[in-house]
């Protein structure tokens, strides 16, 4: 019996890969099966792991086990209920509420992370000494590490016409951008198509026996 | 010009077929082997024989593409050295893959018998510190094997009391607990050589290890480091063949852009005459 | 004799204990909230044999820490700390396991209403937010502000205008992250004059989202600029939808609308990752004309590739104050520039303080 | 009017925030990790919201037919079996409704709910991830045509790194000496990745990270309220 269930899984599972792959010839019926599949399947998913994972052990347990020394859980309780009151439309408004401390409370979390993590502490890495190494291909490397992400900054101003000097540094800072964008895009070919190969090995080993 | 906006399904079809077929038929590109890598078979290589070796599985599904071959290719080559190995899993999905390098093993070497120089004694829980225990006592950590067969019915590891019984220790690292905290304790506390393989994401951060006090004899990091071993020991195994689809892959996708940029400039010159 | 050996004694006894506090320091864990003690012994202790830590808070019953043999520093961390004392013995054995000596000291753990050690950060932020503020004010009393050219944006009509010729709709993706990634806002944000133009078009526009919250507010927005517009009766909501939380299933869902749809333009802004790729290769073999902006270093490479504008990085969050040409707005961008010149200099400066081996600066403003 | 409320809330929110970073006392500390699990709390309800959205709109499409309403129904169908089967039978670590299935386990192998997942849904999953080496390849032809100046440096460097992560980089240019290490393809990714690449990336984060800041602050301050729908 658990033989019969392996094999339709794996028979599944190829189905589904040929079914997804075949959308690169074209749009075509296997395809939007699948990706109703894909949706539906991946809704119902996450529906069950908010419940499971965050609904129940967070409040349900807390207030249904002890409601009183939890009580502070039904604040968040009522907010989430006024967020799903939008369905009526007369209540709509009321999901401002939840969705003003959301959203004041992720201003205040992100501005504080993207200061300290990107702003101020790739600045300090900045602040190099470009001849701390004997090797000239490293003082090459950080000079063009100072002069690229300044001028890379110059090239984010908004507030000045692009032209002259700060033209002239915008435009060395494009440069910089562009040879990072080409770099990061060749380095992540290599990720990719091991993608590709998990999934031949799968359909051409684990499906066909193919590959010793 | 036509070539310019030629149907891009072209490009996926030699994809496919560039990926597939080497994967099929390892084609066995020449790889210069790296000394990192070099210096790990040359620690296998010079064990001498029936001499014990501890291989730790600190890793999961997520990472076996790259890291399931290199621990096939190391097992096999000690089994071939007449070396005997144990396995254990500080990651407890790490058992279940050392199960199956066991099995795909049998396969390919008959002469492999569990208990006699083979023994999976699975996963255990506290990273550093049940290393720290077994730098004490192994079998009061592992009284008996992933199976629950108490390790003293094998021959396997008579000889094993504590860690340093270990010709050399070997960790398959895709994370904390891993290859570091290994170091951490059997290499600098009581100087057993370590060595590992790491996925090509944490393999930098691996490299300070490798210096004069030898904190690693050598590291396999990522597919390529993996592929280069299956060249030294003579097998043409999955990291082979996954690194001949790159090689093909990358092959297809330069000669595709040099075609796209060739039509570009014939197109510029004919517009211009 | 014997009252010279017992002063010798005490002697002993201070000088071993001033040797103990000397080698064996329990201070407070310094800006907490007091919850920690910071233990630190001196590494010459750890030759002679091996340690174990005890800790009581009544100076009677020692219980023990467990502890690595190469520790030389603990911090303990007890949430049930009350601000009373709190005592630490550190015991030396030899290999036989045999008592040598014994170290013992304590400490007050104490709460902190500062952390001095994010001064520097204060000091940024409030620089920062200052300048931000000022120009926001200054704009206010109308002072002319200058903003320079945005690629993407000034295509967005012309995009509009092409889909409402050809009888298509035009599509807005906003990422696949919550309202918690300040990308999704600023995609959002965008979201809203975009759909004021496309009721101005009587254009289709079609939002699929993956997050539940996402599709609250993508749908007051686009209510909202409908209402603007003066065209209310157009704002269809079913035409902003859900599709799934899941990464790739959200993908499999957006292909297959290009596909079908055929949207003239595609608006992809907010926070991207794996995905970036599929929608943009997806939507240029439909043929729609694709903007793209996202603050993702690793997805901007694939936009740049496939799309025909992309805002990149900042651009996306300064896209809002662009389009609405809101002078409060322009004024928080001018805010933003004046933050690029203190980081400029301040790398500079660096950059040159380092070179004569001064590393103040750089310490200063490096936070753990 | 009526936004002025949730206006403050949000100024107070955020302000909080911003506060307790600076004070290790308590119970800043303890507020800020308090309102973590409120946000996943409330987004957990929200999520709700958006699976009554798809139920609705599939729903929509079969009652009046419209174009390929057949394809609704498959989108319902697998929607409430993935469902009905968690909530009986419970996830890998939790037991449903009326057990944990240990009956079922016998003869499938795993619960419903992991079956489905290991065999469809997980597979769905990497083959739309897999598109992206397609889709690369495909990109990378369109884009990298040496056009103007900009377009030339983002065809050249991103060759020069992916001929350096692959044997062939290592094999095209290892006839060359010692002495010209600096010429070796892998050398010269390297160098691209450790320093032009990363000037690059540093000057969109630290961008960026302005733009985010300032985005924030005009939400604390009530100036962008977008979100709330009205401008004013």
């Amino acid at each position: 019996m658990i033989q019969f269930w392996t094999m339709l899984g794996l028979w599944l599972g190829a189905l589904s890969t040929l079914a997804i792959w075949s959308f690169l010839y074209k749009d075509n019926p296997f395809y939007k099966i699948a990706e109703q599949i894909f949706v539906g399947v991946s809704a119902a998913y996450w529906l069950i792991y908010t419940i499971y994972n965050i609904l129940i052990p967070n409040l349900f347990s807390k207030i249904l086990t002890d409601p009183l020394a939890n009580w502070i859980y039904f604040i968040p309780g009522i907010l989430g209920i006024m967020m799903l009151l939008r369905i009526i439309p007369k209540f709509e408004k009321l999901s401002f509420y939840p969705l003003s401390l959301l959203i004041g409370t992720t201003a205040g979390i992100s501005l504080l992370r993207f200061l300290k993590s990107d702003v101020l502490s790739q600045t300090t890495a900045t602040m190099l000494n470009p001849f701390s190494s004997g090797n000239l291909a490293v003082i090459i490397g950080q000079f063009i590490i100072i002069i690229g992400t300044i001028t890379g900054l110059v090239y984010f101003y908004f507030s000045k016409k692009h032209k002259g000097f700060i033209g002239y540094n915008a435009r060395l800072g494009i440069i910089f951008l562009m040879i990072s964008f080409g770099a990061s895009f060749g380095y992540t070919v290599m990720a990719r198509i091991s993608l590709l190969i998990g999934r031949l090995q799968f359909l051409l080993g684990d499906c066909l026996n193919l590959i010793k | 010009m036509k070539i310019t906006t030629i149907d891009r399904r072209w490009i996926f079809l030699f994809i496919l077929i560039g990926v597939g077929l080497p994967l099929m038929l390892p084609l066995g590109f020449k790889l210069e082997v790296t000394p990192n890598v070099q210096t790990v078979y040359n620690l296998i290589e010079s064990t001498p024989e029936n001499k014990v070796v501890l291989l730790s599985f600190d890793y999961d599904p997520a990472s076996k593409p790259e890291l399931h071959p290199m621990a096939f290719g190391i097992i096999k080559h000690a089994i071939d050295r007449k070396q005997k190995v144990a396995c254990l899993a500080l990651w407890p999905m790490g058992s279940q893959m050392v199960d199956d390098v066991y099995q795909n093993l049998k396969k390919e070497m008959p002469d492999i018998e569990y208990g006699r120089n083979f023994i999976n004694l699975g996963y255990k829980a506290g990273g550093i510190v049940t290393i720290q225990a077994m730098g004490k006592n192994l079998k009061n950590v592992f009284p008996s094997d992933a199976n629950g067969t108490p390790i003293t019915n094998y021959s396997i590891l008579n000889s094993i009391h504590t860690l340093k019984d270990f010709a050399w220790i070997c960790s398959f690292s895709a994370g904390t607990p891993g290859l570091k905290e290994w170091i951490m304790v059997a290499k600098d506390k009581y100087n057993i050589p370590v060595t590992g393989g790491t996925t090509a994401v944490s393999t930098p951060g691996f490299l300070p290890y490798l210096n004069d006090q030898n904190q690693l004899t050598g590291l396999l990091g990522g597919l390529k480091n993996a592929a280069e071993y299956e060249f030294l020991i003579q097998r043409k195994g999955t990291a082979t063949a996954g690194m001949d689809a790159q090689s093909v892959a990358h092959i297809i996708i330069i000669a595709f852009i040099v075609l796209g940029n060739v039509a570009f400039f014939v197109s510029k010159k004919r517009k211009k005459d | 004799m014997k009252k010279r050996l017992f002063c010798i004694t005490i002697a002993l006894g201070i000088l071993s204990m001033l040797m103990s506090a000397h080698l064996f320091k329990v201070t407070d864990y310094p800006n907490d909230d007091g919850s920690a003690i910071k233990l630190q012994w001196d590494k010459s202790i750890l030759e002679s044999g091996h340690i174990e830590l005890y800790k009581s808070t009544d100076n009677k019953h020692f219980i023990q820490i467990p502890l690595s043999s190469d520790m030389t520093e603990y911090v303990d961390k007890d949430s049930t700390f009350s601000g009373n004392m709190v005592f630490y013995r550190l015991d030396l054995k030899n290999h036989a396991g045999e008592l040598v000596n014994f170290y013992k000291s304590s400490a007050i753990p104490k709460a902190q209403w500062f952390n001095t050690d994010k001064l520097p950060l204060l000091i940024i932020l409030i620089l920062f937010s200052s300048a931000i503020a000022y120009y926001v004010l200054s704009a206010k009393q109308g002072k002319e502000l200058y903003i320079r050219k945005i690629n993407g944006l000034d295509a967005m009509d012309e995009a509009v205008g092409r889909a409402t010729e050809m009888g298509k709709p035009v599509l807005f993706v906003p990422g696949i992250m919550d309202l918690d990634d300040m990308q999704t806002i600023a995609g959002l944000t965008i979201l809203g004059k975009l759909a004021e133009k496309t009721a101005d078009y009587h254009c289709k526009l079609i939002v699929p989202v993956s997050k539940s919250m996402v599709l609250s507010a993508a749908r007051e927005i686009v209510k909202t600029a409908y209402m603007q517009a003066g065209h209310p009766d157009e704002y269809q909501p079913d035409n902003i939808f859900y599709l799934t939380d899941d990464q790739f299933g959200y993908v499999a869902g957006v292909d297959g609308i290009i596909m079908r749809e055929k949207p003239a333009a595609n608006f992809l802004l907010g926070c991207f990752y794996a995905e970036s790729l599929i929608i943009a290769e997806t939507g240029f073999a439909s043929g729609a004309i694709q903007t793209a902006g996202t603050a993702q270093p690793s997805q901007l490479p694939f936009f740049v590739a496939s799309c025909d504008y992309t805002l990149i990085g900042e651009e996306l969050f300064a896209a809002s104050a662009y389009l609405s040409k809101d002078p409060q707005q322009l004024g928080s961008l001018k805010g933003q520039d004046f933050g690029k010149l203190v980081i400029i200099l301040m790398i500079i400066t660096g950059v040159i303080l380092e070179i004569f081996g001064i590393h103040f600066l750089k310490d200063f403003f490096n936070i753990s | 009017m009526n936004h002025i409320l949730p206006l403050i809330i949000t100024f107070l929110a955020g302000l909080l925030m911003i506060v307790s970073e600076f004070i290790p006392h308590k119970p800043f500390e303890r507020i800020v990790s308090e309102l973590e699990i409120w946000f996943m709390i409330i987004s957990g309800f929200a999520i709700i919201l958006g699976q009554l959205s798809l139920i609705k709109m599939n729903v929509l499409k079969i009652q009046y037919k419209s174009e390929n309403w057949k394809y609704c129904v498959v989108t319902l169908i697998s929607f409430f079996i993935m469902l009905i089967a968690g909530l009986l039978w419970g996830t890998q670590n939790q037991g449903g409704i009326i057990g944990s299935g240990e009956s079922l386990i016998q003869s499938i192998g795993s619960k419903p709910f992991d079956y489905i997942f290991d065999n469809i849904y997980q597979h769905l999953m990497a083959s739309m991830f897999s598109l992206l080496a397609f889709f690369i390849a495909s990109a990378a032809y369109r884009a990298f045509i040496a056009r103007t100046l900009e377009s030339s440096l983002l065809l050249i460097s991103a060759i020069f790194v992916m001929l350096g992560n692959t044997s062939i980089g290592t094999s095209l240019t290892s006839f060359l000496p010692e002495n010209l290490n600096f010429l070796h393809l892998p050398t010269i990714s390297a160098f691209i990745m450790d320093y032009p690449n990363l000037a690059g990336q540093r000057a969109i984060m630290i961008g960026a990270g302005l733009g985010i800041i300032g985005s924030s602050l005009r939400i604390i301050l009530g100036i962008e309220r977008s979100w709330l729908g009205g401008k004013k």
